[in-house]
C-alpha cells in the first residue's frame, strides 16, 4: 500500500470516528500495516495541513487521534451555528425532546443513557420553550427530575393527545422480520 | 413437484409472477400467449396450494382474469371484425393486462436503479454534527420554529443510528474470545475448599458473550463431574458446588 | 479574503454540520463573501480531493452539502464500525418506494393498483424508516392520505434533489417493434 492510500485510509477512518477519536492500535489494526507507516502517515498529514493551512488538524488528546477543525475558522463556526434565522431549535433538542415525548416519564440521566452525551442544555432549551416540563420525581435513583410533554408541545405538533405520535422509527432494521411477516400475512389472509 | 421450483416468496404479487413467466418462456409482452401463460400460471398457484401454502387472494383474482381473456380469445371472432385490424387490436382482451404489466415492470426496474443508488452511497460514510454547545448560546427567547414532527422524528433515527454507529465491532470479537478454560478455572476457584454457590451469582456479567461461556464452563465442569449442582423443588435457586469426588481429593 | 482562506473555512464548516449536512445560502452568510466565490471554492475543493485521492469527499444531497468519506476507502471503514446502513430494504417496501417516487404525492390504492397486491406493511415499513411520509390528502376519494418522498430518502439514496432520479425505465424499449411483430402475428394468425 503507498503512503498516500494510507494517508486517505487515515482521513476517513478519522472523519468516521468523530468526537471520539481512535487510538493507534485500532488504526493500525484496520489498516493492516506497519505501525511505523501509520504514524508517519499521520505526520505528514499534520504537516500538510498546517503548511496549506486546512480547515481540518488532527490532534492528539487522550491517547487517541482525534480529526478537529482549525482553531483559526472558530468565529465562523460560531456565526453559522449562532444565526438563529436557521436554527430555531438545535437537533440535541430535538433529539431530547423525541426521547422524552415517547418515554416520560424520564429522567435527565435516563434521557443521557440513550443519546450517549450529556443533555443538560438541550433539557434547559426545551423547558425554556415551554416544550417540556417536570412532571414528578423519581421513587428510585435518589428522586431525580422526571420530564414530560406539555400542552405545549402538542399544540406545536398538532397532535390532539400524546398517543396521537405515530409509531417512533426504529432506524435499526425490522426489516428482514417485515419481509418475513409480509410472506406469511400475504398467505395468511385468504381464508380456506 | 421439484421440478416446479417454486419460490412463492421470490414474488412479488401476481403481477411479479406474470413477468417471471414472461421472461421464463421469452414470450413478448405485448403479445402474450394466453393459453400457455394461463397454465404456466395455474401450475404455480396449484403448486403453492400443494405446498400448502395459503394463496393471497390477489394471486386467484389473477387467474380468474386470465382464465377469462383465455375464453375470449378462443371464442370465435365475428365476421366484420376480421377485415377491421385497428379495431381488433383495441379490442385485444389482453390489452389492459399487458398495460398493468408494462407499468408494473416499469417501477420493477426503478426498484432496481434505486437498490443501485442504495449500494453506493452505502460506501459513504459521514459523522454526526460536532458537538457544539461550546459555540453555541441557544436563546431561550428564539421561537421553536416550524419544526415539524417529521423533524423531530428525524432527529431522533439519526441519533439511534448514531449511537449504534458508536459501537465498535471489535467489542463483540473481544467478548467472544474469552476462553473457556480460564473461566471454568475461575469457577474452581470461586468454589475450592466446600464453598457453595448460587447458580445465578456465577452470572457477574451481564452481556451475552460472558454469559454464554459461563453457562459451557458450568457444564463442561459438570461433564467432568468436577462440579454438582442441586435444586430443592422446581424453580428453585440451583446450587452449584464441588462434587464429592473432587473434594476427597 | 483569499480563495484558500475561504476553502479552509468551508472544510471546517463541512465538518462540523456532519450528516446534518449545510446548504449554500448558509455557507455564504457564514463566511459572509459572494456565493460564487464560495461555488467555486466548493468545486476547487471536490476536485483536489478527487485528483489527491483524499479521505474525504463534497457531496450534495438532499439540497445540502456535506462532507463523506471516498467510497474507496469504505472496507477499512467497515472494518471498524458497526455499519448502521447495511440493512437494506425489502423488495416489497423498494417497489413501492419507487412507485412513490415517481409518481408523488400518490394514495395507498393508487400504489396498489400499480403492483397488484396489498401495500399496508411496505408503507408502514417506509414511514418508520422516514423514507415516505404523509404530503396530505386527495380532494376525492374520500380525501385519501396522500404519501411522497422525504429528506431521508434522498440522503438514502444518495440524490441530491427528486429530480436527480434517474429516468422512469419507459417500459416501451422493444416496443417499436414488437408492435409491428404483433401487427403482422395477428394477421397470420385470423383463420381463413
Amino acid at each position: 500500500m503507498t503512503n498516500e492510500e494510507v494517508k486517505s485510509i487515515i482521513e476517513s477512518l478519522l472523519f468516521v470516528v468523530g468526537d471520539e477519536g481512535i487510538d493507534l492500535k485500532r488504526l493500525v489494526e484496520a489498516i493492516s500495516v506497519e505501525e511505523a507507516l501509520v504514524v508517519e502517515s499521520i505526520n505528514e498529514l499534520q504537516t500538510e495541513y498546517a503548511d496549506r493551512e486546512r480547515g481540518f488538524q488532527i490532534v492528539y488528546l487522550g491517547g487517541s487521534y482525534q480529526l478537529t477543525t482549525n482553531s483559526k475558522n472558530a468565529p465562523y463556526i460560531e456565526k453559522m451555528v449562532e444565526d438563529p434565522k436557521n436554527h430555531s431549535i438545535s437537533q440535541a433538542a430535538l433529539e431530547t425532546l423525541a426521547i422524552i415525548a415517547y418515554k416520560q416519564p424520564i429522567t435527565r440521566v435516563e434521557v443521557e443513557e440513550i443519546r450517549g452525551v450529556k443533555t443538560d442544555k438541550p433539557l434547559q432549551t426545551l423547558m425554556s420553550k415551554l416544550l417540556i416540563k417536570e412532571v414528578g420525581r423519581a421513587e428510585k435513583t435518589g428522586r431525580a427530575i422526571l420530564y414530560g410533554t406539555t400542552r405545549e408541545f402538542l399544540f406545536h405538533f398538532g397532535l390532539s393527545t400524546i398517543e396521537d405520535l405515530p409509531p417512533l422509527p426504529d432506524g435499526q432494521d425490522k426489516g428482514e422480520d417485515d419481509e418475513a411477516d409480509l410472506f406469511f400475512e400475504k398467505f395468511q389472509e385468504i381464508p380456506e | 413437484m421439484n421440478h416446479y421450483n417454486v419460490k412463492v416468496d421470490a414474488f412479488e404479487g401476481p403481477l411479479d409472477l406474470l413477468l417471471h413467466l414472461i421472461n421464463k418462456y421469452e414470450v413478448d409482452i405485448y403479445d402474450i400467449p394466453v393459453s400457455q401463460i394461463t397454465d404456466q400460471y395455474l401450475t404455480y398457484i396449484h403448486t403453492m396450494q400443494e405446498l400448502e401454502l395459503d394463496i393471497a387472494s390477489e394471486y386467484l383474482v389473477m387467474a380468474a382474469t386470465l382464465l377469462a381473456i383465455k375464453s375470449k380469445t378462443l371464442l370465435p371472432q365475428r365476421e366484420e371484425e376480421l377485415f377491421e385490424e385497428e379495431h381488433d387490436l383495441e379490442d385485444d382482451p389482453r390489452e389492459e393486462l399487458v398495460q398493468r404489466l408494462v407499468e408494473y415492470r416499469k417501477y420493477k426496474e426503478a426498484a432496481d436503479e434505486l437498490k443501485k443508488k442504495e449500494s453506493s452511497r452505502s460506501l459513504l460514510y459521514t459523522r454526526p454534527p460536532a458537538d457544539v454547545t461550546e459555540y453555541t448560546s441557544e436563546d431561550s427567547n428564539t421561537s421553536i420554529g416550524d419544526v415539524t414532527l417529521y423533524d423531530m422524528l428525524a432527529a431522533f433515527q439519526k441519533m439511534s443510528r448514531r449511537v449504534k454507529e458508536k459501537k465498535p465491532k471489535r467489542t463483540t470479537i473481544k467478548t467472544e474470545e474469552i476462553p473457556i478454560e480460564d473461566r471454568m478455572n475461575e469457577i474452581k476457584q470461586q468454589l475450592r475448599g466446600g464453598g457453595r454457590k448460587r447458580f445465578t451469582d456465577l452470572f457477574t456479567e451481564h452481556e451475552k458473550g460472558p454469559m454464554i461461556v459461563t453457562f459451557l464452563a458450568i457444564l463442561e465442569l459438570m461433564k467432568t463431574r468436577e462440579l454438582s449442582c442441586e435444586q430443592e423443588g422446581n424453580f428453585g435457586e440451583i446450587m452449584i458446588f464441588e462434587s464429592e469426588r473432587k473434594a476427597m481429593e
